[in-house]
């Protein structure tokens, strides 16, 4: 139950994945300029994830097994393409001004980094399937977690007098590396 | 070689019997961006955007087709707007379509001959008149969209510009003296 | 003892009011002109009844209410009108709107006004008499007071009268409380009965004793029953309406809701006096007590008549050197008069003429360190800080999400600010970017609805025109099938065409004859100038439908 | 034309961010006498960076220079900056996280009230990540009994790395008592040995206890003079103080006493003036009250369970990133709208 928790506690914080893994960068960058937006994006991050280490927990272990092990990547990529095309026709049925927000970004969920990289994490680390699915769940949960706290910041930065060469991106950039600096306050807490 | 062939097949197959049937459960009827996009246009039904009226321009917006720059009776703040509802970088005017003061045309009504073309060019019939009658401005429903003068075959309409009073009088933007008033305006 | 209450934050600027609130009220001089504006209430703007070179009557009507929400204007004394025309106003804009002129002849004649017990009159009759007199409150907003004594299906338990006067300097419900506690509560009584509320409440600040006492006096010499003196704290703005409903009665009036919603009414004592005056009297609003001080020798408070210029007003006062402008109202809540020429309106109620000395010029505007005294002191429990920080970067949408319209413009968080922040400017510029938004959204609207409906009519016609077409279509193919079906025992088609031919050359004649074209006789100038008009309009017409294809909905529906 | 109100209270930023300072002087007094004058260089050093860096920033961004400079909030980043790394740091580390400190963190984001992160607090967590080793020689207190170094020394060796003859920099520096703690609790010892060892006093270490109780002092003026608001301090001191209580209760031979908490590191400078600093910090008294607990937590975390001696800086910076949304979400209910089914 504790290495649940740890796990869990460890992909939030200690180990956030955009933070101090540095993954799933365009996102994060491109869908926190408005809050509302950010939570979109994370839920549908969220949701992609947790699905998409599952599933590819149960692909990696039942289809795949020792001996196709090159197919990994090629195969998790179809997964979470597929769970993304859902996604997308989900959010475009339900909500279509989210589905105008997030543009772009959202088929390239398919794409972001940390939507592999986690699965690919689990197999590597040799997680079973609850650890898989809570990596997944703790990992996406911290990229919204800094995402919409990232675009909290942005949001307020709105009225700030920024010098003009540093609007709009620049500053962003060392928004998030400044959040990377505080984050990294938690090193050491969990190995 | 052959096993994950078939594997991928599998993979393949399964996701995209998924993907047919919610692309059925979900599948999207109309476009109702356009409503949204439609009620930040200004509705001068002017047409200088190139579409016949704003609806039109929402919905070519919406599909994609035009860019969100070309209302210049929106102003600034209407592209603005139409860049944050759509998620994409404000841009400025294009060439010749800098926005005007707001107007409302006037007839002068000694010289009109009573033709009733501007009547039937006023996309919101805020003309009033009749054949062979004086034809005058209804000032409170005129968009300032100046359809109405082309057609004039006796030149008599005109545009005044919308006057100040204290009624509409609005506050100023306080100036701050630790920023230069260029870069306190320019946004 | 009534329980009192409290409300949120307020600031203890220094009060500076003894300077003039210690002599009587006396009468202002008859100035050289008045300049009376049309517009000195809130609602439509006057209505001009009388003509330049008119001679009026003191309390003659000038101005007549135009619509629900409006009010009256009177002369103020007997005169001869010389101009009514756009001339500077006491607004804080600085613009010109319509005033009339008044010469006054020095007679001060006045016109017949008849007196009413109001016991005797019907309550409609009250509220119609209180709107021909121009009676708005005088607390500042002026706004319209035969509106505000309906209390509808409303109940009303307490009538709150606001004699607080919590802006620094002004003394003028000071001095009027003092010197006319009596009719103030007659109108109060009338009040209460326009209203059948229970109670009247009259809310003083505890810093004017002597008219706390001679309110307090006047209730037991007139025998009011169910009505009470109340000593409140002073803070500022314990005055605002919604302030001195909450201490005295515990209720909170949210912004956009009335308060008779929830059985209160407010009105300032000055409003109650008038009003009192209007139906007993039948006076008119002719004139008002205004406070003048500041950078002056007397300060001192004047009955003064509406329309005198500011600048005859503080030279009896004896305006000191140095005075660089006015500020019409309190230094918390007022504006710098545009000029000294400008008149006296019902609004005004204290003049402070500025100077360095007294008002010195604001240090420089540093930028927000989100400290939030402002918010420690905001009656209304706003979050200034973040209005300011929407405002200043125009996201006018979430300073309406952090209640902007809540605002009451007190100035308490200008006043505390450490930054020197024009705090309430802001709030002031966000609010009226905001109306103007929403009228123009509201023209967007009823534009919308209008072409929706021009294109209905359009295609309505369309159809119309189709379907006689399609009728015509269908009775010529009857007619022609008789025709064929006669045609088999005699007529041949030429026949038929000649026959049709001759009629048409018929009716032309017939046509020429009985209506001579006034194209006929035209000499070869008119010829030429006709068929270059024509080349303009064809020429227009291609300019005004470039894609008459593709843009259907521009189509005149002719062909 | 200005607009109304015409007049306002004579109260100033640079009054109120000189009072923050003065507060700051018991404690430096206490820092003086324990561990000599060198903590005065780093200040001055901080400070003439911070105002060099704030007009260079200044001219840079077009913006006029000198009501900037009076404001005095460079001045007390600089401050609060050079009480936060070791005394006897090279002279570079103070002018390298000053620098960044007042050009990076605080003047991209548009100087003075625009700030995200407390500047000072990001000055050092740069230095104790870009520069560890450094950040951990902190100066022996006198009543712990090492050789002293005179001012004149100090300024050697800040200046130039160079030590007296027969002196090393571990006779004259020493860990601080949280990071010893940490370090001989991971050796396996228990709180009550720890505690006996001699850099220990009666609440934390010697010395250091007295620099904690001297900013203390500090922030009670400040709270009486109500330049800042009780919300912050009380509700961080009273957070740290239950956790590491809570944890005390359940094994007090791992974790030590809360008090030792309160009266060491930063915890006392931090509840009172860098968690304080009203740019960074929320404005609802709700957002105030999450802001504080969520720091005190933190910082007890880190320091009991993490890889940084203290975690002062670390929560404070942590607690920045949530400000936005703490305040966004802790709005208070306005006039006239608190009762429940009031109209909107």
């Amino acid at each position: 139950m504790t290495d649940y928790l740890l796990i869990l506690v460890g992909t939030v914080f200690v180990n956030n994945i955009v933070l101090v893994k540095i993954l799933g960068l365009c996102p994060f960058m491109g869908v926190s300029k408005k809050l509302e937006a950010a939570f979109g994006m994370g839920a549908a991050t969220t949701f992609v994830l947790t699905l998409g280490s599952g599933s590819s927990y149960l692909i990696n272990e039942y289809l795949l097994g020792p001996e196709l092990a090159y197919l990994t990547t090629l195969s998790f990529i179809v997964v979470i393409a597929g769970i993304v095309q859902f996604t997308e026709m989900v959010i475009e049925k339900t909500s279509p001004e989210l589905y105008q927000t997030l543009g772009i970004y959202l088929p390239l969920i398919t794409t972001n980094c940390a939507v592999l990289g986690i699965p690919l994490l689990n197999v590597q680390e040799k997680h079973d399937f609850i650890q898989s699915l809570l990596f997944g769940f703790g990992g996406s949960v911290g990229f919204s977690l800094a995402l919409i706290l990232f675009a909290g910041i942005r949001e307020r930065m709105e009225g700030a007098d920024v010098p003009p060469v540093f609007k709009g991106s620049a500053i962003a950039m060392v928004t998030a590396g400044l959040m990377s600096l505080a984050f990294m306050g938690f090193s050491g807490l969990i190995k | 070689m052959l096993t994950a062939l078939l594997v991928m097949s599998i993979l393949a197959l399964v996701l995209g019997a998924g993907l047919g049937f919610s692309a059925l459960k979900f599948k999207v009827e109309g476009n109702p961006l356009v409503g949204k996009i439609d009620a930040i246009l200004p509705q001068t039904q002017c047409g200088q955007c190139g579409y016949p009226g704003c609806r039109p321009y929402a919905t070519a917006i919406a599909e994609g087709e035009a860019d969100i720059n070309m209302c210049p009776p929106g102003g600034e703040e209407g592209i603005q707007k139409l860049a944050e509802l759509l998620g994409v970088e404000a841009k400025p005017f294009g060439a010749g379509a800098a926005p005007k003061p707001k107007a409302v045309a006037f007839v002068d009504e000694n010289n009109c001959i009573g033709c009733t073309l501007c009547l039937q060019a006023c996309p919101v019939d805020a003309i009033l008149g009749a054949a062979k009658q004086m034809h005058t401005i209804i000032a409170s429903e005129c968009t300032g969209c100046e359809l109405c003068i082309a057609p004039c075959p006796v030149d008599c309409i005109s545009m005044e510009p919308i006057a100040e009073s204290v009624t509409t009088w609005k506050w100023q933007y306080p100036v701050y003296a630790f920023i230069p008033s260029t870069e306190a305006t320019r946004r | 003892m009534r329980q009192l209450h409290r409300f949120h934050g307020g600031v203890h600027p220094p009060t500076n009011k003894t300077q003039s609130s210690e002599t009587p009220i006396i009468a202002s001089a008859m100035p050289s002109k008045l300049v009376i504006p049309l517009h000195q209430h809130v609602g439509n703007i006057a209505r001009p009844v009388v003509s330049v070179g008119e001679h009026v009557l003191k309390g003659q009507v000038i101005g007549k209410a135009d619509g629900r929400l409006s009010s009256a204007v009177h002369a103020s004394t007997s005169g001869t009108i010389a101009t009514i025309g756009y001339s500077k106003v006491a607004h804080p804009s600085g613009m010109d709107d319509l005033c009339v002129t008044l010469i006054p002849d020095g007679k001060d004649e006045w016109v017949a006004n008849l007196g009413a017990d109001y016991r005797e009159l019907s309550h409609t009759d009250i509220r119609h008499r209180l709107r021909d007199a121009g009676v708005v409150g005088l607390g500042g907003a002026v706004f319209p007071s035969d509106m505000k004594l309906y209390g509808g299906k409303h109940q009303i338990k307490t009538l709150v009268l606001n004699g607080a006067e919590c802006e620094p300097y002004i003394t003028c419900d000071d001095r009027l409380m003092r010197e006319r506690a009596a009719e103030i509560l007659l109108g109060a009584e009338m009040m209460r009965d326009l209203l059948h509320a229970e109670e009247v409440v009259v809310g003083i600040e505890d810093n004017k004793p002597e008219a706390l006492a001679a309110m307090q006096q006047a209730i037991v010499d007139g025998k009011h029953a169910r009505m009470e003196a109340v000593a409140v704290p002073t803070v500022y703005p314990g005055g605002g309406a919604k302030q001195l409903i909450r201490v005295l009665t515990g209720i909170e009036v949210a912004a956009g809701v009335r308060s008779t919603e929830m059985g209160v009414q407010c009105f300032n004592v000055a409003t109650a006096y008038s009003a009192y005056r209007a139906i007993s009297y039948g006076e008119p609003m002719l004139s008002r007590v205004v406070t003048v001080t500041g950078n002056v020798e007397r300060p001192q408070n004047y009955e003064v008549l509406l329309g005198t210029p500011v600048a005859e007003l503080v030279a009896q006062a004896g305006l000191k050197s140095g005075t660089q402008g006015y500020i019409m109202g309190g230094p918390m809540m007022g504006f710098l008069l545009p000029s000294d020429q400008v008149g006296v309106v019902k609004a005004t109620n204290c003049i402070i003429a500025t100077a360095p000395t007294l008002f010195p010029a604001p240090a420089p505007t540093m930028p927000c360190i989100r400290c939030t005294r402002c918010a420690e002191v905001c009656p209304a429990e706003l979050q200034p800080q973040e209005l300011h920080w929407f405002a200043k970067a125009r996201e006018f949408g979430k300073a309406q999400d952090y209640h902007l319209f809540d605002c009451i413009e007190c100035g308490a968080c200008s006043y505390v600010c450490p930054s020197n922040i024009p705090l309430v400017q802001y709030y002031r510029y966000a609010k009226s970017e905001i109306w103007a938004r929403e009228r123009d959204k509201t023209a967007a609207d009823t534009a919308r609805q209008r072409h929706e409906y021009r294109q209905f009519r359009l295609e309505r016609e369309k159809q119309e025109k189709a379907e006689k077409l399609a009728q015509k279509e269908r009775a010529a193919l009857l007619a022609k099938q008789q025709a064929d079906a006669a045609a088999a025992t005699a007529n041949t088609d030429e026949d038929a065409q000649a026959r049709i031919q001759a009629a048409m050359a018929r009716v032309q004649a017939q046509h020429d004859a009985t209506q001579p074209r006034n194209t006929a006789n035209l000499t070869p100038e008119q010829q030429a100038k006709i068929d270059e008009i024509e080349a303009r309009r064809a020429h227009i017409q291609e300019l005004a439908h470039p894609e008459a294809d593709l843009d259907k909905h521009h189509e005149p529906p002719k062909e | 034309m200005f607009t109304s109100p015409y007049i306002t209270k004579p109260v100033s930023v640079s009054e109120i961010m000189l009072k923050v300072m003065l507060a700051l002087l018991p404690g430096i007094g206490f820092y003086v006498w324990y561990y000599g004058p060198a903590i005065l260089v780093s200040i001055t050093l901080a400070s003439v960076t911070a105002l060099a860096t704030e007009a260079a920033m200044l001219k840079l961004r077009d913006r006029p220079v000198a009501p900037f400079l009076k404001d005095n909030s460079a001045l007390l980043t600089a401050w609060l900056l050079a009480l936060s790394i070791p005394p006897l740091a090279p002279w570079w580390l103070v002018v390298v996280g000053t620098l960044f400190a007042i050009s990076i963190s605080k003047h991209l984001y548009g100087g003075l009230g625009n700030n995200p992160f407390n500047p000072a607090m990001i000055g050092y967590a740069v230095l104790i990540i870009s520069f560890p080793v450094q950040m951990t020689h902190w100066l022996t207190p006198h009543p712990v009994g090492h050789p002293e170094l005179s001012f004149i020394e100090q300024l050697g060796y800040i200046f130039s790395g160079v030590l007296p003859r027969g002196l090393t920099l571990d006779a004259v520096t020493m860990a601080t008592p949280l990071d010893t703690l940490k370090t001989q609790l991971h050796l396996g010892l228990s709180v009550g040995e720890i505690r006996d060892m001699p850099i220990y006093g009666r609440l934390a270490g010697k010395g250091s206890e007295m620099v904690a109780t001297g900013f203390a002092i500090g922030g009670l003026y400040l709270l009486w003079n109500r330049i800042i608001s009780w919300h912050l301090p009380i509700v961080y001191l009273g957070t740290l103080y239950a956790t590491a209580g809570l944890f005390h209760v359940i094994d007090p031979a791992h974790y030590v006493t809360p008090l030792f908490h309160l009266f060491s590191g930063a915890a006392m400078i931090g509840a009172f003036f860098i968690l304080t600093d009203p740019v960074t910090s929320p404005t609802t008294p709700r957002g105030k009250i999450i802001f504080a607990a969520g720091a005190g937590i933190l910082t007890y975390l880190i320091r009991a369970f993490g890889g940084f001696p203290d975690g002062m800086a670390f929560a404070t910076l942590l607690m920045n990133i949530c400000v936005p949304l703490i305040d966004a979400y802790t709005q208070p209910k306005v006039f006239g709208k608190k009762a429940k089914g009031a109209q909107k």
